[in-house]
């Protein structure tokens, strides 16, 4: 064993004590450079979700039906800005840089969660986007706020509390428009059926077709498995869909006494694979819109970046 | 009374009407700070737009809400000068639109928190807070764009010479505006003028642009926004605006 | 007098002899250069005019009311661009070509019809430009089928006719919108006050200041001064008005007995010199709209240019 | 009955909302000969759509005018294949689109001339003349812009590629069309296939062009347009479309 195969074997072992002790890995520490790849594409792709997921609500933000549910529609969707910021500047901090991830999202390369692919048709859907999207993400995202990478976890204490607050947001609005006009009750409805089963999708495969669950878990940048996830939601999800006056349109939902949990449908995963290839239905209208955003202000930031090379050296004027 | 009424909706429509034209950079800005600003920018101006409709429902003494005053009048019902409305073509366009707007309503709500209104008084007092973070945002850009590349040099040019026509309306207050600000409720535009040229020279010079000298675009028959006469853009926005909430005039959301 | 001088002095009479015998010039035939000049201007202004009027009514063709208006305005607008079409191969005749005559309709070297540089704002402007404008733009082209530029007035035989339809269509749908609600009424009503003014000023200033006048009525391309067919305008208007239930908003509109004709108010010049020196309401909207269709335009142009020129030589493919 | 109506809306709802697209161009066509050609197309697909609404009212026994059904119906009622509401982003994009949308329609109203409902059959026998003509002019551009200069050549290639996800649907026949199709009623597109990809390969390699090969849309649980399952893009049309006859339910034009 060489001094630098000893050395990197005492920071492997320092490394996984931290785990071991639910301590946080912190960006001035060693990590495996397996760890880094994973945290960089966990964290950048939570950032493109993010960015990706202004898109279904944000058209509706000019339409909405109030000038109150104009307002929380605008500050949801900036929070969502304000999330990708936040997550990208944690990316950054394990040396990966916000235009290149960019890139990558735009070519392909890197992914966002499915549920965006799906289109936003109704007001409606600004509600069940805010009670079962938000809904799903927070279990998703609970457990990891103790994700052993630290920024990472900061991060995600923020975004988990304003994602409750949205939560509750959209389904006040499902809450008041089931109150209001058939048409409206009948919109709620509609809308439900759409993103019922996306929602479903969202904690991924199932755990049998997971393969990287276990290293996941291992290194606590994962806690629970798909599946474990998938349950809890839909456990949470009934009551509240009683409570709405809105059917879930699965026909095997029931309570299952034994297992104290509800017994769910089976997922289409033949549309979950054709949307993660990119053959959803909203998948190239979402890149296309980012790729457009993104080239339509090269110009700006170029010209951001002259001035400031300009008056960084004294030149301009 | 009504003509107190008249005036919240002239300064609530402005920026009703702003807040949209910024909505719709959403998911389209140059860079994630500059959507959460002008998310930010849109917010500050709705929350104004909605006092001040609201402010105006109790002055005629209907008790008409926000959202009647936003979804319910007509295009000819609006009164709102005709700059807010006109779409914004590029970047360059936003950051020229805002420092116009905002260094004009900057300098009329600031001289309206001396208002005899308490309440047109109190939402002043907190507008100004705002406007003057969107001015300070707006003129940072067009100073970098006018002195950044040639390109965005060009830009920045061209947006200035597009909106400078719309400029001058912006001064000739509607005789309700008038008669409510000899009685110290509202404020004259014409004495905004000094304010608005000085602060507009010294952005325009930090970034090597030059004040525009185009013609002011004229009215029909002299009627321009503040008499509900507006560009052909209006209609665009308030069918996108209005279009679900007239669709469903019985419902609450 | 040199033998080209001679000539000249031949052709000259030979010309003047075919206006004042009320015959036609043709294309072939030689003409004065003030003529010519005179006849391309007045042709290739027309020729804008019909382009630069799609745009006020156009943008109302993907918002109209009922399917049976909107088919009427598409079948509307798509005549002003065949009207277009002929005017600008009139003006070929003469030695124009119609892409110079677009980029100086650009450039601001040519004009068109001051009205369309006002806005249409509600869907009662499509009633009222049919009415007043087409009926305006009726007075004026009438006589104009017998300019004495043959390609000219034939053109005007068939553009004036599709106008009569357009002219009574408008109406008509006027009359529909007068005996719908109250809201309609409105919009006519209000739609009559800003395009009543505007309609008036179609004509042109007033004869007093219309230097040009002689020398087109000299040459028979022009019938009547501006201030005749103005009023020949507002003696037709008035019952129009009348029969329709609105009013027109002058209030020193009065029959004048001794006249025969109806006396109106002054019209605003000042306003008028603002919307001729480019700062009407809309000038810069039009123009740029123009500009922006031949621009986008340019690449379309270019590859039908290039595909003609590779099959003309045999080659491609 | 129920199922003709449902089958006339379909057929209806593709020409409305195509020639609304088409009607987008109005003032903004390369060339004046192409605004007269767009707006005719247009014209032409509105008559066949107003026919068909008409129709539908008749066929459903409720006697509903085609106003109704054009104006007073929700996005997920309206039952067009998702291809036509898609935006076109340039000429390009019009000269394919009318190339699919045409070459498949002509195939499938060319059909319908023998069906067993004689309205349906002589509307369809109308459209044919029309729609050979739309096909014409779309292929004449599709080659011109393949085989023009190099910019027109990657403009009509992005075009195509931008359309053919939304082709497969073209041929899924819904249960109603399929279930009239035994019945002698409809045609099932399924059978339209042969013939499209004929003519679609005849015209592509005249502009040296390829046929697509990227992969089809998927639809929300299987359901797409023919189920009332659409894009985001339709929700701006309809807007466009149903606003001002929503603001006046009570009016007539």
């Amino acid at each position: 064993m060489t001094a630098t195969e000893l050395a990197t074997t005492e920071l492997q072992r320092h490394f996984e004590r931290t785990i071991e002790h639910d301590q946080r890995i912190e960006p001035r520490d060693w990590m495996p450079e397996g760890y880094r790849k994973t945290m960089i594409r966990q964290i950048s792709q939570h950032a493109h979700s993010e960015i990706i997921g202004m898109q279904p609500e944000g058209h509706w933000i000019t339409r909405a039906p109030s000038l109150r549910r104009k307002a929380i529609l605008l500050a949801k969707v900036q929070d969502e800005a304000g999330h990708g910021l936040y997550l990208y500047s944690a990316a950054e901090t394990l040396g990966a840089e916000r235009t290149d991830l960019t890139d990558r999202l735009i070519s392909g390369a890197q992914k966002y969660s499915s549920i965006f692919n799906y289109p936003a048709l109704t007001f409606a859907d600004v509600g069940v986007i805010g009670w079962l999207v938000d809904g799903a993400a927070i279990c998703n995202q609970v457990p990891l706020c103790r994700s052993s990478y630290g920024p990472y976890a900061r991060a995600m204490i923020r975004i988990c509390k304003e994602e409750s607050f949205h939560q509750r947001q959209g389904f006040e609005l499902l809450l008041t428009m089931m109150r209001g006009t058939s048409a409206q009750r009948d919109m709620v409805q509609e809308a439900t059926n759409r993103w019922w089963w996306p929602a479903l999708m969202m904690f991924g495969p199932p755990d049998a077709d997971s393969p990287n669950t276990a290293q996941s878990m291992a290194w606590k940048v994962k806690r629970h498995t798909n599946d474990e996830l998938r349950q809890r939601f839909v456990d949470m999800s009934v009551p509240q869909a009683d409570a709405l006056g809105v059917t879930l349109p699965d026909p095997w939902l029931a309570w299952n006494a034994e297992r104290g949990h509800y017994d769910f449908g089976e997922l289409d995963w033949a549309e979950f694979k054709q949307v993660l290839a990119g053959n959803g239905p909203c998948n190239a209208d979402r890149i296309a819109h980012r790729r457009a955003a993104r080239d339509n202000g090269a110009w700006v930031r170029e010209a951001a970046a002259a001035y400031a090379a300009k008056h960084a050296e004294g030149q301009g004027r | 009374g009504g003509k107190l009424a008249e005036y919240c909706l002239m300064l609530g429509d402005d920026a009703l009407i702003a807040a949209h034209r910024l909505q719709e950079w959403c998911t389209n800005a140059p860079e994630l700070e500059d959507e959460v600003a002008i998310a930010n920018i849109s917010l500050d101006l709705l929350g104004q737009a909605r006092l001040l409709l609201a402010r105006a429902g109790r002055a005629d003494g209907t008790g008409r809400s926000e959202d009647h005053y936003a979804y319910f009048r007509d295009e000819h019902e609006f009164r709102n000068v005709r700059l807010v409305e006109r779409p914004h073509t590029d970047f360059a366009d936003l950051a020229a639109f805002l420092l116009l707007f905002g260094s004009w309503r900057l300098a009329l709500l600031g001289r309206l928190t001396g208002a005899r209104d308490p309440v047109l008084a109190a939402i002043a007092g907190k507008a100004v807070k705002e406007l003057s973070y969107h001015r300070e945002y707006a003129a940072g850009w067009v100073v970098r764009l006018g002195d950044g590349t040639e390109l965005s040099r060009r830009r920045m040019i061209a947006a200035l010479d597009r909106w400078w026509p719309f400029v001058d309306e912006l001064f000739h207050g509607h005789p309700a505006e008038i008669q409510l600000a000899t009685l110290g409720v509202a404020v004259d535009p014409a004495y905004l003028r000094g304010e608005f040229d000085t602060v507009l020279a010294s952005v325009l010079s930090a970034g090597r642009l030059s004040v525009p000298d185009g013609a002011p675009v004229a009215g029909v028959a002299g009627r321009t926004g503040r008499h509900g006469l507006h560009t052909e853009a209006l209609g665009g926005i308030l069918t996108e605006l209005q279009g679900l909430a007239r669709a469903h005039p019985e419902a609450t959301w």
